[in-house]
């Protein structure tokens, strides 16, 4: 069915050595790696048609401008946008956040306003709402997470009131790995008015995402996460939102208009992407996204239930280790933060990273969630469609070596 | 490259139809390409039948766009309005009988675009809706 | 001495036809060609030690981090910074005005103030401060261009007052190719306690640019005209200056704590890049600037001159044909805009495009000039590393068969 | 990698020197790196001469951190002001004897950045001075 035999020889880097120790490549909850297809794209648009888009009348430059503009349609029918209008190149998940917090952000939200966001997000889903919070006089609401690793939705339903403007919330942490009710929280906000944004950084490479089904209204994600290079994300959001909204950056290819008296804006999606495309970097996202609708994204969230579960029964086995987040695998993403006895993340990571093994370690960017839990760093293993069951075994047996080398008595 | 300059495109560039402008017009708008500069624009005389009789534009382009602009004219003479709303991209690539690239495109389609505005109201966003394909 | 032949070797896309035709590229001013090394070493970015940056413990981080870093070295020695803390990486020209004008501006620029741009800016130095001046009440001044293309200084040191608070202006424009007298306007800024940013998204490229020289406040600039990647530019500023400054987006790695009540942010450049950045694109554009540093920024700069020199001598013997701008090439850069008769633009450029030739046409993101100069649009070669009398010749003879086919009469 | 937990390191790793609070000094600092969320807490005695007479540190952190900060409290004890003032990066290195990437050079520098902090006011910018080259 799933054949990681196959898809591993996709990708030119999983065949080293690290330590002389086949790598064992555990993080792709920070960044994936990239096939082959989505390298070489990139490497024939520099050496075959590169030049700027959208302008250029010679061959090279219409050539470039049919595959930025082609990407975006490929970026855009993976989440099943109803247009490719709605899609918006960023940098990442981070600018997608802060352009719906600057640009809908600063015009929308009002002094007493709530926010509401949760305990296990990511930093960039939750200093940009701080700012904003700060620089408009809204309030920030944190709905808490239960011991077990889920969201209290007692709080959040309880809290929803005509003056919630927005629900940012994450499809999946990338800590706890939890995957909240969204669909339901999405009807609960919209009742009371509120726009619901998805941080789709975790689920998006990771399961099937469809924004029509889901109704929400912004989705940011991004391509390094998900075959894809760096430099590169995406914004989703409905016609009629972004529409009303004021640009965020300003430049070349945004203006319909300049005069020294003011300017008019261009069309969706350009109206938001100032000044010189990451041109390579959409083209390279665009196979990303053929490469896993090639898989097919149900097969692949499939196969990381499957790895997770067998993940979690053997992580619980070992001695002194604790695992944070659900525990049903249905409930969860493939990323999974644990401890271990009172030996640091840093040096479980550095042990392991002797054994082949990479793995992350610290506090993911979620603080608050780790002062939540008391801890000051986790280490995390995280799953994609290459790894397998040897490699939790690996990454077992390098745990035991960390325990054997690091306790101190 | 040469192919874009065909006989028929430059002999509608050199020598365009209807071009000038119309004493009596029941409908008539200016469109502009901002990206190039161009301008067009499109007045149009429809009689109780709801028959086009009358064309003229003027304005300043490209070959293609002055030469798309002089056959749409002929294509829109003795039709009616309904039979006018029907004509789209493909009808004008037909006619200029060329591949054309996304930035000329919008050359070859500005007088499309006036004549739709001017018939019979095309908003900004519904011509952006005609032409985007996925 | 100057080796176009041995040169033109390392650029793969050189070594192509279009419509049959050698390809001649006369379009780096809207984006360069890349060298053979800036290609190779995203590949191997990718094909080798592909991870996240700055948290990972293993080695394929760590190996990426410092590549990260060290590109970050080159780039801020390249402009001669004080420190490569000063040196922020952005996407492009675009972003990095954008950041001074959100961060900066926001904080600093009141109502009554004045900016001082020019009339010959691109969008990308002109809508963001006419977005500022919107926002805070300020104003925005033009100076105007003379006849020959050169500032009207005059009105530049008339204007400058306490009141005036920045001076953005273009180290080279990509339309006229006019080069200010930077360092002159720069001295005079600072006497009223001005600050003067400057684009240098065209002179960066194209000459030697030393920052503690010419004593600036802030300085723009895009990979991707300088041989590097897309997705990838720069801002520079004085640290004292950058310290002082909030930042602009917010999120992962720009933090050094984070809580439900707020946060603290990180050391320089990092308090500025929130999020993954474009790691593969900042290991290009380190390659580039190596590449550049080769071939030296002064022998680059004769180069041109020589160049634009003839270009100039040939392009105004062609019928018609006229140009604008300075004709002195020690005045300007490489990048010629002109008219023919009245054949437009576009009609120019897809002629030329079917001789295998690459140009640009259109405003070139410089609406406002355009208007000054009463045309909707020029077309315009702009020169490289890689280019060649010959190519100048082959234009010529490009020019004379788009005027016999285009010609009404 | 094994490399990096060398017998020396793991020595003062499990048996660290130094350990503890001092209940009279002169100097004391408390250290984060948010990173991993390591603290070190630095008391100090320095004598009328200028010499550290004593030195406890107290907190907790990975192996490396804890390692280095152990070493140095037995290189700090002795010296006068001015003499510890010289202990940089490259004499932390030479003394825990490995290679180190950038995230742990963070966690083995973590208490010589506490003991500049602590004995001579270092402020945060200085220290970035310190530790950047080109
Ligand atoms: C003078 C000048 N400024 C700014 C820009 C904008 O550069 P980018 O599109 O890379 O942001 C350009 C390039 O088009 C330019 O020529
Ligand atoms: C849940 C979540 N949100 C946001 C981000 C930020 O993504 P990026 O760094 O690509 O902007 C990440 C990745 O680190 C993440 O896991």
């Amino acid at each position: 069915m799933f054949n990681t035999k196959k898809i591993r020889q996709d990708f030119p880097i999983l065949d080293q050595k690290t330590n002389n120790k086949p790598l064992i490549y555990l993080d792709s909850g920070a960044s994936s790696q990239k096939p082959q297809t989505v390298i070489e794209s990139m490497d024939t648009y520099y050496r075959q048609y590169n030049a700027n888009v959208h302008r250029g009348i010679y061959q090279l430059s219409e050539k470039a401008s049919a595959a930025y503009e082609n990407a975006r349609k490929k970026v855009a029918r993976f989440i099943n946008a109803s247009t490719w209008r709605e899609l918006i190149f960023t940098r990442n998940t981070t600018e997608s956040i802060n352009l719906v917090a600057y640009s809908w952000g600063l015009a929308n939200i009002k002094p007493g306003d709530i926010i509401i966001t949760t305990e296990m997000e990511h930093h960039a889903n939750l200093v940009p709402w701080q700012q904003l919070a700060a620089q408009t006089g809204a309030m920030v609401k944190y709905i808490p997470i239960t011991e077990q690793g889920y969201l209290d939705l007692a709080k959040y339903e309880a809290w929803l009131s005509p003056a919630v403007k927005l629900v940012a919330i994450t499809q999946m942490s990338n800590v706890l790995g939890t995957i909240p009710p969204i669909k339901t929280m999405i009807k609960q906000a919209h009742a009371v008015g509120a726009l619901v944004l998805l941080d789709g950084a975790q689920s998006v490479p990771h399961m099937p995402v469809d924004v029509q089904t889901l109704d929400c209204d912004f989705l940011a994600f991004s391509g390094h996460k998900m075959l894809g290079p760096t430099g590169i994300g995406a914004l989703w959001s409905r016609k009629d939102i972004l529409s009303a909204m004021p640009p965020f950056m300003t430049g070349g290819d945004m203006i319909k208009r300049v005069t020294l008296e003011g300017s008019t804006w261009n069309s969706l999606p350009w109206k938001f992407e100032a000044g010189t495309p990451a041109i390579a970097e959409a083209i390279g996202f665009g196979e990303a996204v053929e490469y896993l609708d090639g898989l097919g994204m149900a097969n692949i969230r499939q196969h990381e239930i499957e790895l997770t579960s067998y993940a979690l029964e053997q992580l619980n086995q070992v001695e002194g280790l604790q695992i944070y987040g659900p525990q049903n695998p249905q409930d969860r993403g493939g990323a999974i933060a644990f401890t271990m006895g009172d030996i640091h993340p840093h040096d479980i990571a550095a042990v392991l990273d002797g054994e082949g093994i990479a793995i992350r370690a610290g506090h993911h960017c979620a603080m608050p969630l780790h002062d939540k839990l008391g801890l000051p760093a986790t280490t995390r293993a995280s799953f994609y469609i290459y790894n397998t069951a040897e490699d939790v075994d690996r990454l077992v047996e390098g745990l035991d070596k960390a325990r054997e080398l690091l306790t101190r008595d | 490259m040469d192919e874009l300059y065909r006989q028929n495109i430059l002999e509608h560039y050199r020598n365009p139809h209807n071009e000038g402008t119309l004493e009596t017009y029941t409908h008539s708008h200016i469109e502009h390409n901002p990206l190039c500069g161009d301008k067009v624009q499109i007045d149009l005389l429809v009689d109780d039948q709801h028959r086009i009789d009358q064309v003229a534009f003027s304005g300043k382009g490209c070959a293609i766009s002055q030469a798309s602009t002089s056959m749409l004219t002929d294509m829109l003479i003795g039709k009616t309005v309904e039979e006018a709303k029907q004509i789209d991209k493909e009808a004008i690539l037909d006619e200029l009988g060329i591949e054309i690239g996304p930035v000329r495109l919008k050359c070859a389609l500005l007088s499309l675009k006036a004549v739709k505005m001017a018939l019979y109201g095309l908003s900004e966003e519904e011509w952006d809706n005609e032409e985007d394909d996925w």
